[in-house]
């Protein structure tokens, strides 16, 4: 883990509002896993304050430029242009300076025993399942199911299917692959493989639909959960969620940015975790 | 270079950043703001702790406390809300599971506490009295957020002497109390503490703020309002420091809005004896890092031996 | 488009902006803050005086005064301090000088004043009553610089009480008194200003802060303190428009560190009747424009007629 | 006087620290006078959050680039970096966004009926004289003092030659032209043209030492000064000034932004003016 200074290699459209960005960060890209995440600042920045969180893309290596400088170890990131802090970093080039710390949380656990493996993400959720599946694949085979509003939301199919994915896109609106949630086509493959594992990340009603088929099925679950994150470390406290067993008598949270971002479905407390935008019905202390 | 070069105070290093008060030695005048620094560990990867000042810990109970509902925190111009609600994993959790990595720190443990009533103060102080591994204990009676907690006690002079006698009475080493900015003087509840027996002021604790979701028309904290902290702050802080130093006789210790060198000397020439850094921590893990190393150039700038030199300098 | 498709309140240009409270009817709920917009004619080459709800004059004192001595102003994060001391033209000077242009404007001109006792208060707001271009008075008892002025009214409940009630006597237009921040419970006040006769509160003034040259160990501002304003400040105001609006039956005008009409909408949903923009106006001379501009756009995309619609729809 | 979003058109290092940046500013370019100023911000920063205000060194159009476009008339602006706005500013490209809002203030009444023009600068204070000059060199001969700390500090001289202003550069360190204080060269200058005009601009105890000179030989002398400015439109009164007659009992105060920023001498109090930066004496109120 470490908190570096450096610099941008590469920061690039491949969407409108998604970009990619290669970050030179050797000392991170060696120990980071699929699932976890950096804390990211352009460092010219004072507004906004904090750090945002992104979850690691794929790490990898780019030779030297013949300048007699060391390989370039770099993180890449994928982002969508949402608020203020991704606004600016779409207008960073190559050779800006920023910070980046990491690699922080805790990523997938590789069920890959011989168990079907399916992945179900949609949107920016399909950013820490590229890295996990490009580990599956050596040993598995991979199943990616992606949903999406619309063909616009559905990203890097090509991306997965070179590493060997089969994917399998649904659309709410029809405008690529099936029409329905992805949550008909993962009921569908679990009921051919009900002994699969699966690893979800996407928003987070998606994650509940999900929750709700793996459940009486007794599938394993991974989900990978977003917060706000104030120091991605677990020093604030700022990033909770509730762990199963919460109770307004004995609460239980669980620091998204340490012992998570990713769960074991077992380990949250689904009921109230929907609720968690919807929270401030409590009165003022 | 020969010893005999070297002005008074400074050593071979450059200039001597130790600071003395309250019968605390630091070895430099910066230290993490409770809250912001969980328990010492989770920052461990990025920093050497035994170069910190002192190491404040999140705010303890006697019981362990959960906190509040998310979202907690939100951010705004220039800072941020919390309220999480003093989640804690309670003294004895503290005594087992944190504390024996903080032991192996050279770097003074001052523990910060809170309780919900009067009874809790005295329970927690009574309990933190036992571990020697304390340097000092700060006293939180300013936090915005719990209801029936700091709030009651930090913004009225009476209770606030009441809580401060009650942890005086079970506690001997360095007391540190710790204030609220929501108040209409400051330097009231100041004398207060002084008179109830404390060794040492903290100042400032979060400022009340509230921020909306317009599109839902919620607050955009799960609690409603939150603890305003970072940079927007420090004016405030600067100031509350400054007339707490003129009023009382206690050291102070400036919080509120420090991220760089130049933020901690403003509280520092206005009169505090150390600073803390809350925060910045979350903007950059090495900020108290690069303010210990940005005080002792500023020093070198400025040709004095010692920051000790600068502290109360400010002409009004 | 048919008249039959408009919803209630909405107009042929969108969504209906106007609001009415304390007896004034505003056509938006945008006015500058007092001290920000000098005497309207400053900023008139920027923009059109005719698009803003109301126009809001630096703040009078019955005699010219002359202000502090420099620097007045240093910006801080997220804002800035000033320690002007309400350098003003006086009453007379501004009937003379300045109130033949405000009168070719099509916007309500209410006159911010303050006095350096209670007789001059009263014999302000006396002179002030005669004065028919006039819509409303806001009493400033809240201004942090002035030595014997604004703070000792406006931090106690008596004295605010004392104070509107004199100037209540002297003065039956729409009565505005405008808050400081600077107090342990904003209510507290709000109450007593409600009872003493208002008609209406501002919320808030500038917070009272401290920036420190490091190098020259001097105040940055000439004057010491001096009031924070602008973003780092609007939590902190947001908090205190929704107490405020709670704890009185009295119309709210939010005031603090509106930049946007995104930060406008804050403090309608939270409760006030109107905003005022003060720092946006240096940040931006079109600030008050492209908020009355958003605002209309809100509406619209959140599909409410009018504004009024939305004020004090937070849910807490 | 307008307050308009633009766009910059060049921003080039013109020494160590020091930039010219022509920005696109029709509508204020036309009717900008020598010594006024614009207040200026980047338009994606909200650090810093106020504008900056900087004098105006030259108007002028450049050609359309034969994109049907009309000619492009431009503000150009020559800034020393000393903090954070101008930090950022020093970034910036041709084609990034601004705002502009002027042209402020009051500038430089044209003293030109024959009598000898003298110009005196130091440093960052021959911006505003630059176009002063070009100005005057259209019916006067023209006669420029620069001084400085040192080398460096020394800026512009070939383009004033080029404007046909006959430059005399002195340096406290002797560095570059004569050694010695700017206002030795001009009290030569005044023995032998008692009846000259002088224009100054520069740091406050040059202008301090220029007015000392000028004062008694009784001649003409209008300076340009600075101030911390918010909103450079008289309207937050937060960069004042002691004019003439000022006291404790009887203040009188003007605005640099609006009354000034040029001043003639004897509206000023001098006595009270280099204290300026020493106040503070002040108790809090
Ligand atoms: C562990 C983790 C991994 C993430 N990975 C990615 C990723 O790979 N790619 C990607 O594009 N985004 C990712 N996000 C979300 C990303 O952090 C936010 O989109 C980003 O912080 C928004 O910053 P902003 O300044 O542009 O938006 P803001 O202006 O701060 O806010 C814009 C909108 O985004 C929401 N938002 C802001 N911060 C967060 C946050 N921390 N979590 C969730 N919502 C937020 C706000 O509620 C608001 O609606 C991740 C978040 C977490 C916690
Ligand atoms: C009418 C006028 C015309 C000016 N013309 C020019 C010009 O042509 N070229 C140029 O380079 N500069 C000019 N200045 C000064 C310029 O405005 C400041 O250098 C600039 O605002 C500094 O911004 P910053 O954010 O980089 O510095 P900051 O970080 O704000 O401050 C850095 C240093 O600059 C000083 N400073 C900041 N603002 C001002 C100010 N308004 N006036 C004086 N000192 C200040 C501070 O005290 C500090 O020491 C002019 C100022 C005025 C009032
Ligand atoms: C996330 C967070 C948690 C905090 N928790 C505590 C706490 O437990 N006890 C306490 O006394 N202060 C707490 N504080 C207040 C800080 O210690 C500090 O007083 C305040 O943040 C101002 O300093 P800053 O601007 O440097 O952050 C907390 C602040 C933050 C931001
Ligand atoms: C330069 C300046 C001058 C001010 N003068 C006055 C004044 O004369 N009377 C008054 O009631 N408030 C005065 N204020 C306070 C503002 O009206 C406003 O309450 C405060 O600035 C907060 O709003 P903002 O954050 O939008 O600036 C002044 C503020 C500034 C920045
Ligand atoms: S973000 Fe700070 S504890 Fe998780
Ligand atoms: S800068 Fe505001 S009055 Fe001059």
């Amino acid at each position: 883990m470490k908190n570096i200074k450096t610099t941008i290699l590469s920061n690039q459209e491949v969407s409108p509002d998604y970009y990619r960005m290669k970050i030179l960060a050797p000392g991170i890209s060696d120990l980071a896993q699929p699932g976890q995440f950096v804390m990211f600042r352009a460092q010219a920045t004072d507004e906004p304050l904090l750090r945002r969180p992104f979850g690691i893309f794929q790490t990898g290596t780019l030779p030297s430029d013949c300048d007699g400088l060391p390989d370039k170890e770099f993180v890449e990131i994928l982002y969508k242009v949402v608020g203020r802090g991704t606004a600016i970093m779409r207008e960073l080039h190559e050779g800006d300076r920023v910070e980046v710390l990491g690699p922080l949380g805790r990523g997938f656990e590789l069920a890959d025993d011989g168990r079907e493996q399916i992945l179900v993400g949609g949107g920016i959720g399909l950013v820490p399942l590229y890295m996990l599946a490009s580990e599956l694949v050596k040993k598995n085979k991979v199943r990616l199911l992606i949903g999406g509003r619309s063909r616009k939301d559905v990203l890097m199919v090509t991306e997965f299917e070179r590493l060997g994915v089969e994917t399998y896109v649904s659309t709410d609106d029809g405008t690529l692959g099936e029409q329905g949630p992805v949550t008909q086509v993962l009921e569908r493959k679990l009921s051919k493989f009900p002994d699969a594992v699966v690893y979800a990340c996407g928003p987070m009603p998606m994650l509940e639909a999900v929750f709700r088929i793996c459940q009486p099925r007794q599938v394993a679950l991974q989900v990978s959960l977003e917060a706000f994150m104030a120091c991605g470390v677990g020093a604030c406290l700022g990033c909770v969620v509730k762990g199963a067993g919460h109770s307004e008598q004995q609460p239980h949270y669980l620091c998204t940015c340490k012992e998570g971002p990713v769960f074991r479905a077992e380990e949250l407390d689904w009921e109230l975790l929907e609720k968690r935008v919807n929270e401030g019905e409590h009165s003022h202390e | 270079m020969s010893e005999m070069l070297l002005s008074a105070g400074s050593t071979a290093d450059g200039p001597d950043l130790a600071v003395e008060f309250a019968g605390l030695r630091l070895k430099n005048p910066v230290m993490p703001a409770s809250g912001t620094f969980g328990y010492g560990e989770e920052y461990s990867p990025y920093m050497d702790l035994n170069r910190l000042g002192a190491i404040v810990t999140k705010g303890l109970s006697l019981r362990p406390k959960a906190g509040n509902p998310t979202p907690r925190i939100a951010e705004t111009n220039g800072g941020m809300l919390n309220a999480i609600g003093l989640q804690n994993v309670g003294v004895d959790a503290f005594v087992e599971q944190k504390l024996p990595f903080l032991k192996e720190v050279q770097t003074p443990v001052i523990v910060n506490f809170f309780g919900n009533s009067l009874e809790e103060y005295g329970q927690a102080a009574q309990r933190l009295s036992q571990i020697d591994e304390i340097a000092a204990v700060e006293l939180n009676i300013s936090c915005p957020n719990v209801k029936r907690g700091g709030i009651v006690f930090g913004t009225d002079p009476g209770a606030a002497a009441e809580v401060v006698s009650l942890v005086r009475r079970h506690f001997n080493k360095p007391l540190i109390v710790k204030l609220t900015p929501n108040v209409t003087d400051i330097t009231v509840i100041a004398r207060a503490v002084e008179e109830a027996g404390a060794d040492a002021i903290s100042c400032i604790n979060t400022l009340t703020g509230l921020a909306v979701d317009i599109r839902r028309r919620r607050p955009r904290l799960a609690n409603g309002t939150g603890g305003l902290s970072g940079p927007a702050l420090r004016p405030l802080a600067v100031r509350m420091v400054y007339q707490v130093v003129q009023a009382v006789s206690l050291p102070v210790i400036g919080v509120g809005g420090i991220m760089s060198a130049e933020d901690a000397l403003e509280f520092l020439i206005a009169g505090a004896h150390a600073v803390q850094v809350g925060t910045a921590n979350f903007v950059d893990p090495a900020a108290m890092i690069n303010i210990v190393d940005g005080l002792k150039q500023f020093c070198q700038e400025e040709g004095v031996a010692g920051i000790s030199e600068l502290i109360g300098t400010l002409r009004c």
